[in-house]
């Protein structure tokens, strides 16, 4: 019950801290004081109270697109496991339909932004489409090699045995981390792959697929998009959450670390700039490299006496 | 006797070698007919008389008459003087054809020693002979040519059969006869169209069907 | 076994009637005779499928065949039914389809004709225990397709598909007709029974023996690089042709693997990972280039190719679980390749049926031509959208269900002992999982541009909605879509039998570990499910009583913006593209812009077929070369003629004297 | 009544010759074809064929692998016969032409019998050279420039090549010498005695001869001329029936060969020159313009099939004997239909004919039934065979000779098809206005032979079944 709560908790508001924190960051950097924490919980209730200007080439596809979108993003939410609350759902292979719902969601996305009709808009789902072709795979091997060492098919039991195992995993899961870290960035469409206050629609990735998107539909992108990093960045505290603490304690420790993810994020925002579109890929395929080397170490753990 | 025959049989073919006369080729085959009918008188007598009747008749009458005369008319007929310049020149054909001859009297010699039961110089002259008129066959163009090798090509063949002298039942010989004629007749009734239709009686205008 | 036989010959008597029926009758008949042969199928396939015993008749026909036995066995019954099923669809499908050709009576009386002859081939091929009769049944499928395939044989490139078709089949069935002659021969017997005392009795001859089957049945069922007859087939031939091509005929070459596999008994463990492997590439490959296509049918085929190559990882699974003797494996890999073989050849079909729509109201394939059809024909467009959701193994449709039992067979695969099992399963996660983005890139493309937005060129007649006969069989195919997606458990009964005679000892617990295995998706499914209706409902009372307005695109500012200022499929995927450009070979012509004021400038981009670019193209024109020094012997010349048979007497005298 | 099936053709030409009635010539062709197909037929059907007799003391007789040929040949005649009717009409010949026309053909068949019959190796020669002779009159029947070309070069180069093959028999009798006799009969039963050397020096002589009437590579040079140049019922005899008749008497040698103790020798021979002669027709099927000319290669090319087939042994002499038949049954009525073709279309031009199923939908299937039909597709007996010949070869251990085979007989297809779906598929290259309906005699006889083919495919009839293995049995 407690468990349950304290997730849904997470849900409903670590998305809207992340961002405020992460822009908070970028602010404090740029020497500005910046929005309040809250902000964007602001804007989505603004919007959710808002109606809705939509363009007249769309048909229903663009209409249940966000809703789709978000529904996925909850799913996975719920499959993700909360140090010291545990998942709502997690079964052996949660981390295959995890996978599957987020890219459902991805579908739709790119769907009702081609439904517009808009060159640019098609632009944005030809890069989102293209750049998770290169996370997906990364994703799937870096879990891969994470059950090969664990032994475990589910997050749960993966991240309950992972560090128990040995101070070795710490050089397997810091690489996760970095691994997952990336994703992050990637998924969230953030600096360098993305730029979310662009102003120029040619650069943009994730912005630009939703400029006809308004009202509600805007609201659920933006806490999906939102709700989507708080998800990766669970699992990359889960990795470094020691998992024989109690539970309060390593609930706290995991709301530390998913406000320090946050604040990286924020950090890399404000010294890096964004790579060029051609770049892009390259920066995208270092997780499939990170993810590799993992796999290859683990391999070579559990193989250990060869 | 038989011997001299024979070696004459095979001189006539370089003597075709040598000329370049149509009807000279003609007068060979009819003067190799003769021949050979002396040869069977002379030779040839484990035969039982129903056969050596039929080779006598075979020989003189068509081999040295009947057809000879036939390929004369359709030369006359078609006003046919010479061959054409062959693919290989007289000169070495001739000698490629001495060789040839040469090579048949190897041939005998060798069938001596093998003894096989084989007249050895009727056997070495006649396989000479094959060569020899299949030789000819490649490199000679005339169309009218071709039959009347092919006709020394039988002779070659027929003294080959006589080599062996393994007698062959009656009606096969007739109908082994009759074939050759039948054939020559169809040779030389084609030999008149392609005249007509083509222009020259030269081989290589029979090229048309090709891929 | 009665119904059986009156089924099939229901199936061929009906294509003989259709044949000789004048005007509408024949599509008519055409559509109740495999309708009726599909109901009376159905009550032995469930008996068999459901574990009843197995239905068997022997026949005694004449030399060379001998004893032919007919045996309903699961894995019979399980092609059975799709055969059946996708018959009589594609039947009922062509009632509208094809009227569009009536004119042409003879060629329709051509096309029922065969096409009933396809299915009924097949239907007996799955049946049949006689490598005699087995052979002849399969020419006869490729005959009946080639002439299905060659129907509109009055366009230069479709007969030129047709031919390519029918060599590329015969090129395989000769690695067949050598393999089971050689079997015979061992076997001195045609029946399966015995081959498979043969290969029990020694394994270095089943491995060359599977390397032949494979190669024989891998050049029907499209496994890389034996694929390039797909691409070019498919889309000459009418669309429920293609359908049937794609959705069940390529199935019959893994029918025949796994009916060797069932022979040969557990495979050497090289051959488990050759078939895996070949089949991943495949995966790749077909995804790879069904994203650079722009023939929305090519596109398709190669999309075939791809869930062909799943499929194969699927049996390659199942033989690495049977070489390695993990049970787990075996069971995993043989239930998410069936269950694949049947859901391509539920959405494959429901894709292919939707091509037909748009070629039927469109009359075209290209489609950077379409767009904004969803306005027109929202049904197909909507059928056709779960299909590509479907295809892509999203959630909550079918076919996430096949996909997850073969992820969770290689997650199983990486506890196992073996290193190379272990590298294999992630290879294989990793390989299926970019194939599944991949497969989401193509689909959202070919979607996106043809059903979304608007017409790119002018319509010349707005087109209209498929009719109710084209949209029953969709529909009915979309049903099982959703409902094995939502359910994945219905399906366990069916699979049991079939996955158990594959997997032998594995076989019991089977269908408790499915249950097991996927009671939780069900309900995160069920959860999903839940979450979409709150929030739809969420989203609609916030929108209750607001205003909405409609309003043209977001159009950065610019004032005139045409249709043909939308994303085309080519710019879609050309970023993509332009990361994989080292396996897909892509002609490229561009005429630049010139001068001041240019006149006109042009780009166009053909993509290749890798293994046609580096494989046949090149050893075709090797064989024309090699063939080209024959030319001098047919020179006409008399006297050249007679000399070859003197030089090879002459050399024969040469080799005898030599003492030969 | 076995003396009939040599005289009556004889006879029949001999009356036909002086007395030029059209309405003769007809009867007589129909006449001689029906008395053929109920000799050959009636004991397929039902009574047990004659024992194997004699006549003329002993030079004749008709041994089972022999009435197996007759049967195919007197099938195949029947259906070139019926078709011949048709021909006369389509060219408007005169009585004068009718009966020349009429006369070779029956002279044909009977040398063809002859040949089949013959007990003794000389007399078999003798009508071998017959059948050229009396073939070429037919050859050159339509008097073109090409024809007279073909015909000169079958004429010779046969003449010739038979001529060599008659060397082959008299070294063979200097090998049988202490035998004295060229009675099969005797040759069989005294074959270790005779001297293999001169054996094989007369098989070799034998082979290139008979092999030139056989059309096998090296000496096929003249058969595609021949083929497509002669009137197609008489192309649908050379390629149904003389083909078969001279593969007869080579098989009749072989077996002298076996029996000798060198079969080795032989069969190398025989794989030889039949991969020659489908590696050949493989060369040109792709590069072919004229589909008269495409069937004739097709005709080497199955030569060399069988011909595999009997180097093969065991069962592929079956396999041999099963695809001899196929081939000139699907042969004959290819030949035949190319005469509608060409009536249709006026040209031997591959890429002149187009649409024949819309032109003339008759014509087009028959064509396309028996290109399927001969490119080995079931239910068709040529698969049949080409899987039996498969096997045979994994009996013999050949095994390494499959995949070339294999190889080459898919590029054929790929040429052959391409061909002739292209000529049957298609539109028309003139806009033909309602489908055109020939005679049906231009019809039936092909559809008869396909049906045949259809029968024995389908399901081999115990007493066919029966009678292959006797003939079989013929070279152990």
């Amino acid at each position: 019950m407690m468990e349950g709560l304290i997730v849904f908790v997470l849900i409903g508001f670590a998305p809207f801290l992340f961002v405020g924190i992460i822009n908070r960051v970028k602010a404090i950097w740029a020497g500005r004081r910046g929005a309040p924490l809250l902000q964007s919980l602001y804007d989505f209730v603004k919007l959710m109270r808002k109606g809705q200007v939509v363009s007249g080439t769309t048909s229903f596809v663009f209409r249940i697109g966000p809703t789709v979108y978000l529904g996925g993003v909850l799913l996975a939410a719920l499959l993700t496991p909360v140090p010291g609350a545990g998942a709502v759902m997690g079964f052996a292979g949660d981390f295959l339909l995890f996978a599957y719902v987020l890219g459902l969601g991805k579908f739709f996305l790119i769907l009702s932004a081609m439904d517009t009709g808009s060159s640019f808009e098609g632009m944005g789902a030809s890069r989102e489409a293209t750049f998770s072709t290169i996370v997906e795979p990364a994703f799937f091997i870096l879990i891969g090699s994470l059950v090969l060492l664990t032994g475990h098919l589910s997050f749960e039991g993966i991240f309950q045995t992972l560090n128990a195992i040995s101070g070795y995993t710490v050089l397997v899961s810091s690489l996760s981390v970095l691994c997952l870290f990336l994703m992050l960035l990637t998924e969230g469409a953030r600096v360098p792959v993305d730029d979310p206050n662009t102003h120029l629609e040619l650069t943009m990735i994730h912005e630009v697929m939703v400029l006809d998107t308004s009202g509600p539909d805007l609201a659920f992108i933006q806490y999906a998009s939102a709700l989507k990093m708080v998800v990766v960045a669970t699992l990359m505290a889960h990795l470094l959450v020691p998992p024989d603490l109690p539970a309060w304690a390593s609930t706290g420790l995991y709301l530390a670390l998913l406000a320090a993810t946050a604040g990286a994020v924020g950090a890399v925002e404000s010294l890096i700039a964004r790579l060029r579109m051609s770049h892009v890929p390259q920066f995208i395929f270092l997780m499939t490299a990170l993810a590799w080397t993992v796999f290859a170490s683990v391999l070579f753990f559990s193989q250990g006496d060869f | 006797m038989t011997d001299l025959l024979i070696v004459f049989i095979g001189t006539s073919m370089l003597y075709v070698f040598a000329a370049s006369r149509i009807e000279a080729y003609i007068k060979t085959l009819s003067l190799q007919g003769l021949l050979f009918f002396l040869l069977v008188l002379a030779d040839i007598d484990e035969l039982n008389d129903v056969n050596f009747f039929f080779l006598l008749f075979e020989t003189l009458v068509i081999k040295a008459l009947v057809i000879p005369y036939f390929l004369l008319r359709v030369i006359r007929k078609n006003e046919i003087g010479r061959e054409v310049e062959p693919y290989l020149s007289q000169f070495y054909s001739l000698l490629i054809a001495s060789m040839v001859f040469i090579a048949g009297f190897g041939m005998a010699f060798w069938s001596l020693e093998i003894a096989a039961g084989i007249k050895p110089l009727y056997f070495g002259v006649s396989i000479s002979l094959i060569v020899s008129s299949l030789l000819l066959i490649v490199i000679r163009k005339r169309i009218i040519t071709h039959i009347l090798i092919y006709m020394l090509l039988e002779n070659g063949i027929f003294l080959l059969s006589l080599s062996v002298a393994n007698e062959m039942p009656v009606m096969v010989n007739v109908g082994i006869l009759l074939d050759l004629f039948v054939g020559i007749y169809l040779l030389v009734i084609f030999f008149n169209k392609i005249h007509a239709m083509f222009d020259g009686s030269h081989i290589d205008v029979l090229t048309e069907l090709r891929d | 076994m009665t119904l059986v036989l009156a089924g099939l010959g229901l199936v061929f008597s009906g294509g003989a009637l259709a044949a000789l029926a004048k005007g509408n009758a024949g599509r008519l008949i055409s559509t109740i005779t495999t309708l009726a042969s599909f109901l009376l199928l159905l009550p032995p396939i469930y008996s068999v499928l459901t574990g009843g015993e197995t239905r068997q008749m022997v026949l005694q026909w004449s030399e060379p065949a001998g004893m032919v036995r007919f045996v309903i066995d699961p894995l019979a019954a399980f092609f059975m039914f799709i055969i059946a099923l996708g018959g009589w669809l594609s039947a009922f499908y062509s009632m509208d389809y094809m009227r569009a050709y009536r004119e042409d009576a003879q060629g329709l009386s051509a096309y029922y004709f065969f096409l009933h002859l396809l299915i009924a081939s097949m239907l007996v091929l799955v049946i049949v225990q006689n490598a005699f009769v087995f052979l002849v049944a399969w020419e006869l499928m490729s005959l009946a397709s080639f002439f299905l395939v060659s129907f509109e044989n009055g366009k230069e490139e479709v007969r030129k598909a047709g031919l390519y078709y029918l060599v590329a089949m015969q090129a395989g069935a000769a690695f067949l007709i050598a393999a089971f002659a050689f079997m015979s021969f061992k076997a001195g017997s045609m029946d399966f029974a015995r081959f498979s005392e043969v290969f029990h009795q020694d394994a270095g001859l089943s491995l060359w023996m599977f390397l032949l089957f494979f190669v024989g049945f891998g050049a029907k069922a499209g496994f890389f690089p034996l694929h390039t007859w797909l691409p070019l087939a498919h889309p000459a031939a009418p669309s429920p042709v293609s359908a049937i091509l794609s959705g069940v005929m390529i199935k019959t070459g893994i029918y025949g693997l796994l009916r060797i596999l069932l022979l040969m008994g557990p495979p050497e463990k090289g051959l488990a990972m050759m078939v895996f492997l070949v089949s991943l590439v495949s995966g790749l490959f077909g995804v790879m280039n069904a994203i650079a296509q722009r023939d929305i049918k090519k596109l398709l085929a190669y999309s075939s190719i791809e869930n062909i190559g799943i499929i194969g990882m699927g049996i390659g699974l199942g033989m690495l679980g049977q070489a390695y003797g993990q049970p787990g494996l075996t069971v995993l890999g043989f239930s998410g390749a069936l269950l694949h073989v049947f859901n391509h050849f539920t959405f494959k079909s429901v894709l292919f049926y939707g091509a037909g729509v748009v070629y039927a109201r469109v009359h075209t394939r290209n489609i950077e031509d379409l767009g904004g059809l969803i306005r027109f024909m929202p049904w197909t467009a909507t059928l056709f959208l779960i299909a590509s959701l479907a295809i892509s193994g999203l959630p909550a449709l079918n076919g996430f269900v096949g996909e997850f039992a073969l992820y969770y067979g290689m997650a199983t695969g990486l506890l196992s002992a073996s290193p190379g099992v272990i590298l294999l399963s992630l290879v294989g996660i990793a390989g299926l999982a970019f194939i599944g983005v991949m497969a989401v890139l193509c689909f959202t493309n070919v979607f996106g541009v043809s059903f979304l937005g608007v017409n790119r060129r002018p319509f010349a007649h707005a087109p209209g909605e498929a009719s109710g006969w084209m949209l029953l069989p969709m529909g009915l195919l979309s049903v099982l879509i959703v409902l094995i997606g939502l359910y994945p458990p219905i399906t366990f009964p069916f699979l049991q039998q079939v996955v158990g005679s594959l997997a032998g000892e594995a076989a019991p617990a089977l269908r408790t570990e499915l249950g097991v295995l996927y009671a939780p998706v069900v309900r995160a499914i069920g959860l999903f499910a839940l979450i979409l209706l709150g929030l739809f409902l969420l989203r609609s009372w916030m929108l209750r009583n607001k205003r909405i307005a409609v309003f043209k695109t977001w159009d950065c500012g610019y004032q005139a913006p045409g249709s043909r200022f939308q994303y085309t499929a080519s710019s879609f995927a050309a970023p993509f593209l332009s990361l994989t450009r080292a396996v897909l070979p892509v002609t490229r012509r561009l005429l630049r812009p010139q001068g001041l004021f240019p006149e006109d400038a042009s780009f166009e981009s053909r993509p290749r077929d890798l293994a046609d670019v580096v494989l046949f193209s090149p050893l075709l024109g090797l064989l024309r070369k090699f063939f080209g020094l024959f030319t001098w012997i047919q020179s006409g010349k008399t006297q050249r003629y007679i000399l070859y048979g003197l030089v090879f007497l002459l050399l024969v005298i040469i080799w005898i004297v030599g003492g030969g | 009544m076995n003396t009939a099936l040599l005289l009556v053709p004889v006879l029949s030409a001999l009356v036909l010759l002086p007395v030029r009635r059209k309405v003769l010539t007809r009867v007589l062709l129909i006449g001689n074809a029906a008395f053929y197909l109920l000799y050959a037929l009636v004991p397929v059907l039902g009574r047990p064929w004659p024992a194997p007799f004699f006549l003329l003391n002993g030079y004749f007789s008709l041994d089972d692998i022999g009435f197996y040929f007759l049967l195919i040949l007197s099938l195949v005649f029947a259906a070139s016969a019926l078709y011949s009717l048709t021909y006369f009409k389509e060219h408007g010949l005169d009585s004068r032409q009718e009966s020349i026309y009429g006369a070779a053909m029956l002279l044909f068949l009977a040398a063809m019998t002859g040949a089949i019959l013959s007990a003794h190796l000389a007399l078999l020669w003798v009508f071998v050279e017959a059948t050229t002779l009396t073939s070429a009159v037919l050859i050159y029947f339509e008097r073109k420039k090409t024809s007279l070309e073909a015909t000169w070069k079958y004429i010779y180069i046969c003449s010739v090549g038979i001529a060599l093959a008659f060397v082959g028999i008299i070294v063979l009798s200097v090998g049988s010498k202490a035998l004295g006799s060229l009675f099969f009969a005797d040759l069989y039963t005294y074959a270790p005695q005779i001297n293999p050397f001169w054996l094989k020096i007369a098989f070799a002589f034998i082979l290139v001869g008979f092999g030139t009437k056989i059309g096998i590579a090296p000496m096929h040079a003249w058969l595609p001329d021949a083929h497509s140049e002669a009137p197609s019922p008489v192309s649908a005899l050379l390629s149904g029936t003389l083909l078969n008749t001279a593969l007869l008497a080579l098989v009749r040698i072989y077996e002298i060969m076996t029996r000798a103790g060198l079969s080795s020798f032989a069969r190398f021979l025989l794989l030889l020159t039949g991969f020659l002669s489908i590696l050949v027709s493989a060369a040109f099927m792709l590069r072919l313009v004229n589909y008269k000319r495409m069937l004739a290669y097709s005709s080497i090319e199955n030569m060399g099939i069988i011909l595999l087939g009997i180097g093969a042994g065991g069962g592929g002499i079956f396999a041999a004997l099963l695809h001899s038949a196929a081939h000139s049954l699907s042969k004959a009525s290819l030949f035949l239909t190319s005469g509608n073709i060409l009536h249709l279309h006026h040209s031997k031009e591959i890429k002149d004919v187009r649409g024949l199923l819309k032109t003339d939908p008759r014509t087009g299937w028959v064509w396309l039934i028996s290109v399927l039909a001969i490119s080995g597709f079931p239910p068709f007996p040529a698969f049949m065979s080409k899987f039996l010949l498969i096997k045979a070869f994994f009996e013999a251990g050949l095994s390494g000779y499959v995949v070339p085979l294999f190889l080459l007989l898919v590029i054929i297809l790929a040429g052959m098809g391409g061909a002739a779906f292209d000529m049957a598929f298609g539109q028309p290259p003139v806009p033909s206005g309602p489908p055109v309906k020939q005679a049906a005699l231009r019809y039936l006889p092909q559809a008869a032979l396909l049906l045949v083919l259809l029968l024995v495919g389908v399901h081999l009839p115990a007493k066919v079944l029966d009678l292959l293995q006797q003939a079989a049995l013929f070279l152990r």
